[in-house]
């Protein structure tokens, strides 16, 4: 395309009501409908999953109200005691699996979202400090990114959890530790372009201090790619977290995740028992697919140009 | 709406019948749209104009007035999704909007060839590539052939060495080596008419006077016509015979160069003129001098407010560089060692009065740029001294930095990246205030009210963000949150030229309103040697990082000493059409670089005063 | 042209008629999956369950094991028992190696001598031969064995180990095994290739000393997730799998295709009871220290074994893949006390007995099980953990991967725990000596004993049992002993794994309890 | 070229020296090797030649020391359970996983490029969409679901692809190859597109957005002002530029395909490294898991290796005397 003659702002700038950053967001991200509905889904998903202890007809974990005699039951079946029917049916420990795949997600997105704002956080700051550090930190700090990204994360995360064991802080802790690199690399590579800015050089210029140009310029102006990053990020972490509990490296048996019940229905998926695996199956997919498509839509929405 | 256009239509009625009775090329009611969110909106609209055989056009104006629109509708290069091309292309007579694809694919590169900015070589394929491709798809020669033909092509525009240069790649090039290479590949099939679209905007003005009069040459070898697009009404008038002014999508003016430069008829086109700076004219007057103002509904223009003399002789220098030296390391190698230095400025010294306006002047590379950032101190310099008051600021630790900083300050190149996007002007103008403890909130903003009304903004503009402003009212708020510390020293480094022509001059008018107001001193750094002349009292010429003459402005213009200032002078194109047929010899001579070996020493220079003030470093 | 023709037509008829018949002229070839991973050629490098059955197509015994855990004569014909600690072998005659060499007794005792200690070994057969003092060549089919002490399962034990020839295996090395070269047996089937991690190809041995095999090819495949052996039996690509999962069972019965073949087998589930002074995590019922640890308490376990719904477990969680129990051996089997009844559920009579012992209110009960060792093992885990709460204890669950698992169950830090346990000799014996033993280093009791329970008169009952040669008097004073374990509920046994056998319908196996799957029990559908 | 290639050798090493000491330190926390291995009914003299047998009485950098020894000796250790060395163990497994790994990225390759152009090309055209959400899709599909719901479909339900192992093999190189026979090759479409539909979703993205990225370019632009026609165009101009980025994810991602066979050969039985290493980390076999790493270090730094030589082969403006400066 060639470049389009500048609108003549002069006249917008008249005309146009003083508008806040986050209006202008999302304005732009109104523009695509299944987006709309996808924030919208995620939002559905994220109440479900914070309100599960509330809203499930059952409390999985309490052993007292479990009872492996109605165990494998269809959905629809109704509860031997009649106060309840499960409508996605039960597990090998007559667990309703509507509420097991409430808590599932409830776990699998802690695990997501504590893993990506604890990547994100270790990330941005290492990745700010090598960038105004430069010099030997630098170097220091990006070899090891640079490590670190050179291995895929599933092997990684592998090691560590073969190393530390089960557990939700443990598949936690390792999925910060593969991806932190991640928002490093991108946070450093983006106060590298975004400090060479002139108005970063402006800042200085009217002596603006250092930690000033820093929280108040730079960040901000960083944050984006963050933001856009951490979305995708957190989908990845989720997927990544099934992954190593269906491998039966992840979390604990105790505390299920979408992708441990998937895993134990496994093995009873040929039997036409489907609903063990099918229902978290789709409750994942469903999570990750509306996480993607909100972060591309970010995406294009903070950066119009790069519709990768 | 309806009457204007008929309007047009019966003044461009008249066009035809005054040139040639068959022109080459002939642009018929050209209206070009595009679809901008779902609604097609004109960009081009009603444009007519005709290109005799050998004649060269010049379609001339702002940034968004179409021209480059115009082009490409020509050659059919818009895409045909999200572009819709209206009226008549005739080339000989025969429409090109109207050809199928494939026909009119054969008339681009052979009948019309186009040269763009010299950045539009593909860079993963060599240079012999492209001109081979070229032949090849047009003229039917095999690879032999057609890399003989290529290397007899280099030669032709002078690219020394072609056999070996071939199999080089685009980036192995200079700017002005580039432009050769797309030159010669629009000669390779005789176009009837070559199309070049800002062809030199980006190159350095020595190198850009090259390319002028190898295009100038090649077209009367030829005999070929052009159509030149550029935005310079100084190359305007060294290159064309007739020009058609664009503005806003629509031809306000037409007619031979000479015509059109002298008596404009429009008031656009006036107004445009008022705002071009012209190289000598200012000779007679030690000042600087604003630009006339132009009425675009009457045309007429009122004379500028002379400017009163700014310049504290009689007091100790606001700003005086020692002896500074700034060199880079060029890393490389397996441990990233330093390999060579780039020696950005080497051993400059000057002073500046309090309102007085010094400009560095030089080409890509000359330091002086860098001499800018290192008196801000954005880049550390390796040794010399700069005083500001009476204080050296190279020695400075960060908070003793921070307090002198509020003495000089900075205005950059780009409007857009200067501010940033996430702060309300109101913000961005407050916080220096705010941060060196001047006042309180209410005093900044009150102090920031008056600073938008004296650039030319109103005060209730400071709750906007910066993208909801134009290119040059950026720089207006840039410029105003500059003087929000009272500095005494402005840096302005390329201030204003990434700005349109006329945007350009209104800042530079705010530029020296403001100097007289409050008695700034300004250190212009400008590659643009009409606006220097505008604005300086002292001028100092940089080359290779070092100061090659310096003196005051009407000596460096009227009787330049050095032969590097006297090429840089003698390159500028003009905005006087009896240069048009002028030929120059110009060599064929690259840009040098500052980048040295580990063990070069710089070596001893020697000074000649040409009068009192007036320095020029030895050649020899 | 015609004549052409109708030559070419014969040809292709009688092409086809070839290809058609020439399947049913001589068998088709076998191809069994398997989930347990082999891990090597060399027959004595490890022991474990899928080398045994890799090993068990080329090499024969000395005795062999039928399916239903009988001893049969395999490389020897007879065997008898001279004195206290003195047997002779009778070795069968005419017997070949594959590589024609003839077989004979030199061979056993180079066998007995090399299997206990193989370079590198992780172990496994020296606890087969810890018996075997000394083998004498008598002649070459006359072996005689000392022991010892008096050891009457020394030929249950012998029909682990495969024997080997001197003349190959002095010089082989594992890797020679690996490479094929070394595997020369006397056994139904040679070698023919191996993949490691993948597949053993054998091809049929016409010189075998049995019954004629039906199979002239062998293919067996290893193939550890359950899923995909099952997609593998449905889509053809297998005739034979084991261990198909229990939840696919019902539908892989009533499938005409296919088959499902089940024998009780020899592992039983029981849950370890800690009955140290102090059970880690056992504590008052609100997390409160106790004085005594009520594991060590009859009643207690009593009432734990009496709150648990085994019949719920068998048929519910593991989909019929297991019977409830109270011993760990089936009916039928030497030793089996048929006195020992399955203990019933019954919450009520538990809870009385948990008040009886003092612990109306329960107690805090931390379940441990592994989660990667037995079919259902981490189900298992939590529905005991499920049960005991509705019984009202305060019980949590940990579920641990079999290689931190089996951490914990050595050093005695366990308190209650999901295990399992073999009986590969059949009979009781072999579970009271290593498991319910007094822990004695030195003499090699109780070395599985992870609740270090110890009770003398127990230990008195079974060091008798197993220095008593006859078969009867011996079996008397095992089912003695499995009834005193029961009156004590020194463990609590859940129940049996149940080894199943999937198959397409042309063909059948005879279940083996030992969970082997042998190509020699696997026949032509009639 | 030669000194930039020594010092990233230089760095691999150190790399690998890093990751032996890190991994060694790892192995010898979890778990007791010896406990999973031994039959439960061992006694401690047996128990205790087998603890000596693997030197794990030995202190830890004791052992540490032996095995860098053994590693300058080309010796990795000898796996517990396989009795054979350690690197010799994982190298029968090798050809496999590279065999899946490879017909996953053609796979990827194949079916992404076009797509991808298709979609860069025409952003528009409801096929792009939809080919724009599918990506989406595959970005998002858990790769073992995606391997249980292949199985159901394919195997179970229609019963045309088998669901497990490699097939018939037939040897070349000294290696067995699936690809070689009908046979093999039904065994590895599923696991194969299993592995690569991810992989799929990510190259049709990169070259659609190498597409959208390279068509408003001045070259571009002057070439079409050439003359050229429109498939030299978008076949010689636009195709070599993105394909530079394209080759190096490609490259670099064949790393990922290969660790994330780990899931695709649990699911589908593929007898390669990945299950290997599950399969070792179960039974704890220390000197399998160290030489894994070790290896997957070597093929990593091979990968980037070769992804930067090709790197510098298509794209002249990088010269690997600037590489230096990175």
């Amino acid at each position: 395309m060639v470049n389009l003659p500048e609108t003549p702002s002069i006249h917008n700038a008249a005309t146009d009501r003083p508008e806040a950053a986050w209006r202008r967001v999302w304005r732009d991200y109104r523009g695509s409908p299944v987006a709309v509905v996808m924030l919208a889904l995620l939002g559905v998903i994220l109440v479900l999953a914070l309100l599960a202890p509330l809203i499930s007809p059952q409390n999985p974990y309490d052993l007292m109200q479990l009872d492996i005699m109605e165990g494998l039951l269809p959905p629809g079946t109704e509860a031997s005691s009649g106060d309840m029917i499960y409508h996605l049916g039960t597990d090998d420990q007559g667990r309703d699996m509507l509420s097991a795949i409430l808590h599932g997600l409830r776990i699998s997105l802690f695990v997501g979202v504590v893993s990506a704002v604890c990547a994100v956080l270790v990330g941005a700051t290492l990745g700010l400090f090598a960038a105004y550090r430069g010099g030997r930190t630098e170097s220091v700090i990006m070899r090891l990114v640079d490590l670190q990204l050179s291995f895929p994360t599933i092997l990684v995360a592998l090691m560590i959890l073969a190393f530390l064991g089960k557990g939700i802080s443990n598949v936690i802790l390792a999925l910060i530790i593969v991806e932190w690199a991640t928002y490093a690399r991108t946070a450093r590579g983006t106060a590298l372009v975004e400090s060479r800015r002139e108005y970063i050089e402006a800042a200085h210029c009217l002596g603006v201090p250092l930690y000033r140009i820093i929280f108040r310029h730079l960040l901000p102006n960083c944050m984006t790619p963050l933001i856009v990053i951490g979305t995708v990020q957190i989908a990845r972490a989720i997927t990544l977290e099934a992954t190593l509990s269906f491998l039966g490296i992840g979390v604990p048996v105790t505390e299920p995740s979408l992708g441990l019940l998937i895993a134990n229905g496994y093995q009873y998926m040929f039997a036409g028992q489907y609903w063990l695996s099918f229902f978290p199956g789709i409750a994942l997919l469903v999570t990750i697919v509306a996480i993607n498509l909100v972060g591309d839509r970010l995406r294009d929405v903070f950066n119009p140009k790069g519709q990768a | 709406m309806m009457t204007i256009q008929t309007l047009d239509r019966t003044r461009q009625g008249e066009t035809p019948a005054q040139t040639a009775p068959a022109p080459l090329l002939a642009v018929r009611n050209l209206r070009t749209s595009f679809v901008q969110r779902g609604r097609w909106t004109s960009v081009l609209d009603d444009v007519s104009f005709d290109i005799a055989a050998g004649e060269t056009l010049a379609v001339v104006g702002e940034s968004g007035s179409g021209k480059s629109v115009t082009a490409m509708s020509i050659m059919r290069l818009l895409p045909p999704k999200t572009s819709r091309v209206e009226g008549q292309v005739l080339l000989q007579g025969q429409d090109l909007l109207t050809l199928p694809d494939d026909a009119m694919r054969r008339i681009r590169g052979n009948e019309i060839a186009m040269i763009f900015q010299e950045t539009s070589l593909n860079p993963v394929y060599t240079i012999g590539f492209h001109i081979i491709e070229t032949l090849r798809q047009h003229r039917g020669l095999n690879e032999t052939q057609a890399r003989a033909e290529a290397l007899r092509l280099m030669d032709r525009v002078r690219i020394p060495s072609a056999g070996r240069r071939i199999d080089e790649y685009a980036h192995q090039f200079s700017g002005g080596m580039r432009q050769r290479i797309m030159i010669a590949i629009a000669l390779a099939c005789q176009p009837k008419l070559l199309i070049a679209d800002e062809p030199t905007t980006a190159l350095d003005v020595t190198i850009q006077a090259q390319i002028l009069q190898l295009i100038k040459e090649l077209q009367a070898d030829e005999g070929m016509s052009v159509m030149f697009i550029t935005h310079d009404m100084g190359v305007v008038a060294e290159t064309s015979d007739r020009t058609v002014v664009l503005y806003h999508g629509r031809k306000v003016e037409e007619g031979p160069t000479s015509r059109v430069l002298l008596s404009p008829h429009e008031a656009y086109t006036r107004k445009l003129l008022a705002a071009v700076p012209r190289l000598g004219e200012m000779s007679d007057s030690p000042l600087p001098a604003r630009f006339a103002e132009v009425d675009m509904a009457t045309g007429n223009s009122t004379a500028p407010r002379p400017v009163v003399d700014t310049v504290d002789h009689a007091a100790a220098p606001v700003l005086s560089v020692q002896n500074l030296t700034t060199r880079f390391d060029v890393r490389g190698g397996t441990l990233g060692g330093v390999t060579a230095r780039v020696h950005a400025v080497e051993d400059v010294s000057f002073d500046i009065h309090a309102g007085e306006t010094l400009s560095l002047v030089g080409e890509s590379g000359c330091g002086k740029s860098t001499t800018g950032r290192s008196i801000m101190r954005l880049v550390n310099p390796v040794s010399g001294r700069i005083m500001v008051g009476g204080r050296d600021m190279a020695g400075l630790g960060h908070r003793d930095l921070r307090a002198m900083r509020r003495k000089v300050q900075m205005i950059f190149q780009d409007p857009v990246s200067s501010l940033n996007a996430r702060m309300t002007v109101g913000d961005a103008l407050t916080e220096p205030f705010v941060v060196h403890r001047l006042g309180s909130r209410r005093a900044a903003r009150d102090k920031a009210a008056a600073l938008l009304q004296k650039v030319g903004l109103d005060a209730d503009m400071a709750s906007r963000f910066p993208h909801e402003f134009s290119g040059g009212q950026r720089q207006r708020i840039s410029i105003a949150r500059a003087l929000m510390l009272d500095p005494q020293i402005i840096v302005a480094d390329e201030s204003v030229s990434a700005l349109d022509v006329s945007v350009k001059a209104q800042v530079i008018n705010l530029l020296l309103d403001l100097q007289e107001s409050f008695k700034v001193s300004y250190l212009f750094i400008s590659h643009d040697m009409a606006v220097v002349e505008r604005v300086s009292h002292r001028v100092a010429v940089m080359y290779l990082g070092e100061i090659v003459e310096i003196g005051p402005r009407q000596a460096i213009f009227d009787n330049p000493q050095h032969s590097y200032t006297r090429r840089l002078i003698e390159a500028v194109p003009v905005v006087d059409p009896a240069r048009r047929h002028q030929t120059r010899q110009i060599p064929a001579e690259e840009i040098r670089s500052p980048v040295r070996q580990l063990d070069y020493t710089p070596p001893t220079r020697q000074w000649r005063t040409v009068a009192p003030g007036h320095f020029v470093m030895d050649e020899g | 042209m015609k004549r052409l023709n109708r030559l070419t037509r014969l040809l292709m008829a009688s092409a086809i008629s070839v290809a058609a018949f020439a399947p049913a002229v001589s068998a088709d070839p076998l191809r069994i999956a398997i989930g347990g991973a082999f891990t090597s050629m060399d027959p004595h490098f490890y022991n474990a369950t899928p080398n045994h059955t890799v090993a068990m197509h080329i090499f024969d015994r000395l005795i062999d094991r039928r399916p239903d855990t009988s001893l049969a004569p395999a490389l020897a014909l007879s065997w008898e028992a001279v004195s206290d600690t003195e047997w002779l072998f009778h070795l069968r005659d005419g017997v070949t190696w594959h590589d024609g060499e003839p077989f004979t007794a030199d061979d056993v005792a180079f066998t007995y001598t090399r299997a206990r200690d193989v370079p590198n070994s992780p172990g496994g057969f020296g606890g087969f031969l810890r018996e075997v003092e000394s083998v004498e060549v008598i002649d070459d089919l006359t072996l005689k064995i000392t022991t010892p002490v008096p050891a009457p399962n020394l030929p249950r034990n012998l029909a682990f180990v495969p024997i080997i020839s001197r003349h190959v295996g002095e010089t082989a090395t594992t890797e020679d095994y690996n490479a094929g070269t070394a595997v020369i047996g006397t056994g139904p089937y040679r070698f023919v290739s191996y993949a490691p991690s993948d597949r053993v190809e054998y091809a049929r041995n016409d010189d075998w000393w049995g019954e004629a095999q039906p199979w002239d090819t062998v293919t067996l495949r290893m193939i550890p997730s359950a899923g995909a052996r099952v997609a593998a039996l449905l889509s053809g690509d297998v005739d034979v799998i084991d261990t198909p999962p229990s939840g696919d069972l019902e539908r892989l019965r009533s499938d005409d295709n296919l088959a499902v073949y089940s024998t009780p087998g020899m592992r039983v589930m029981y849950v370890g009871l800690n009955q140290t002074d102090s059970a880690p995590g056992v504590s008052g019922p609100n997390g409160e220290a106790l004085d005594t640890n009520p594991l060590q308490d009859p009643r207690v376990r009593r009432a734990l074994s009496l709150a648990i719904n085994r019949e719920g477990l068998a048929t519910r969680l593991m989909q019929g893949a297991a019977v409830p129990t109270g011993q760990w051996l089936s009916e039928g089997q030497f030793s089996y006390a048929p006195s020992v009844e399955v203990p019933p559920y019954d919450v009520a009579a538990a809870q009385a007995l948990l008040a009886e012992a003092g612990y109306p209110d329960g107690f805090t009960l931390p379940v441990f099980g592994p989660n990667d060792r037995y079919p259902g093992d981490a189900a298992t885990t939590q529905a005991l953990a499920q049960m005991w709460a509705r019984l009202g204890l305060r019980t949590s669950v940990d579920s641990q991967p079999w290689s931190t698992y089996s951490g914990i169950t050595g050093t005695g830090e366990l308190s209650v725990g999901l295990l399992g346990w073999g009986s590969p000799t059949g009979e009781a014996g072999y579970l009271l000596t290593n498991v319910l033993h007094t822990r004695d280093a030195d003499a090699g009791t109780g070395i599985f004993n992870t609740g270090r329970y110890s009770n003398p008169e127990l230990d008195a009952l079974v060091d008798t049992a197993m220095a008593t040669l006859d078969d009867a008097e011996r079996e008397a004073l095992l089912i003695q002993a499995v009834e005193m374990v029961d009156a004590d509920t020194a463990m609590i046994p859940l129940f049996m794994l149940i080894n199943n056998w999937a198959t397409r319908s042309t063909v059948t196996i005879d279940a083996r309890r030992d969970e082997r799957t042998l190509a020699i029990d696997i026949h032509p559908a009639q | 070229m030669i000194s930039w290639f020594g010092s990233r050798l230089i760095q691999a090493l150190l790399v690998m020296l890093a990751m032996t000491v890190i991994v060694f330190i790892g192995v010898n926390v979890v778990g007791d090797p010896v406990a999973i291995l031994i039959p439960p009914d061992a006694t401690a003299a047996e128990r205790l030649r087998v603890v000596q047998a693997f030197g794990l009485d030995r202190p830890l950098w004791e052992q540490y020391f032996s095995f860098l020894n053994g590693v300058l000796h080309g010796d990795l250790g000898r796996s517990y359970v396989y009795n054979q060395p350690a690197l010799q163990v994982i190298l029968q497994r090798l050809p496999a996983t590279m065999e899946l790994a490879a017909s996953a990225m053609l796979v990827a390759i194949v079916i992404g490029i076009p797509l991808g152009l298709y979609a860069g090309l025409r952003p528009d055209s409801p096929l792009a969409k939809l080919f724009m959400a599918g990506s989406v899709l595959g970005f998002s599909l858990p790769t073992f679901w995606v391997g249980l719901m292949l199985i159901m479909i394919f195997s179970v339900n229609l019963g045309w692809l088998p669901a497990s192992g490699r097939g018939e093999t037939v040897e070349l190189f000294g290696m067995r190859w699936s690809f070689l026979t009908l046979d093999g090759l039904s065994h590895l479409a599923l696991p194969a597109l299993n592995l690569a539909l991810f992989k799929i979703a990510l190259v049709m993205r990169l070259v659609r957005a190498g597409v959208r990225e390279v068509l408003p370019q001045d070259y571009i632009r002057y070439a079409r002002a050439r003359g050229l026609r429109e498939g030299r165009v978008i076949w010689v101009h636009v195709l070599k530029n993105i394909l530079i980025p394209v080759v190096t994810i490609i490259g670099l991602e064949f790393g990922s395909v290969i660790a994330f066979s780990i899931v695709t050969e649990t699911i589908f039985a593929w007898p390669g490294m990945g299950k290997l290493i599950i399969d070792s980390i179960n039974v704890l076999d220390r000197p399998v898991m160290v030489a894994y790493l070790m290896m997957i270090v070597v093929i990593f730094v091979v990968i980037n290796l070769l992804v930067d030589l090709a790197y510098t082969l298509l794209d002249p403006r990088v010269r690997l005397a600037a590489r230096g400066k990175s």
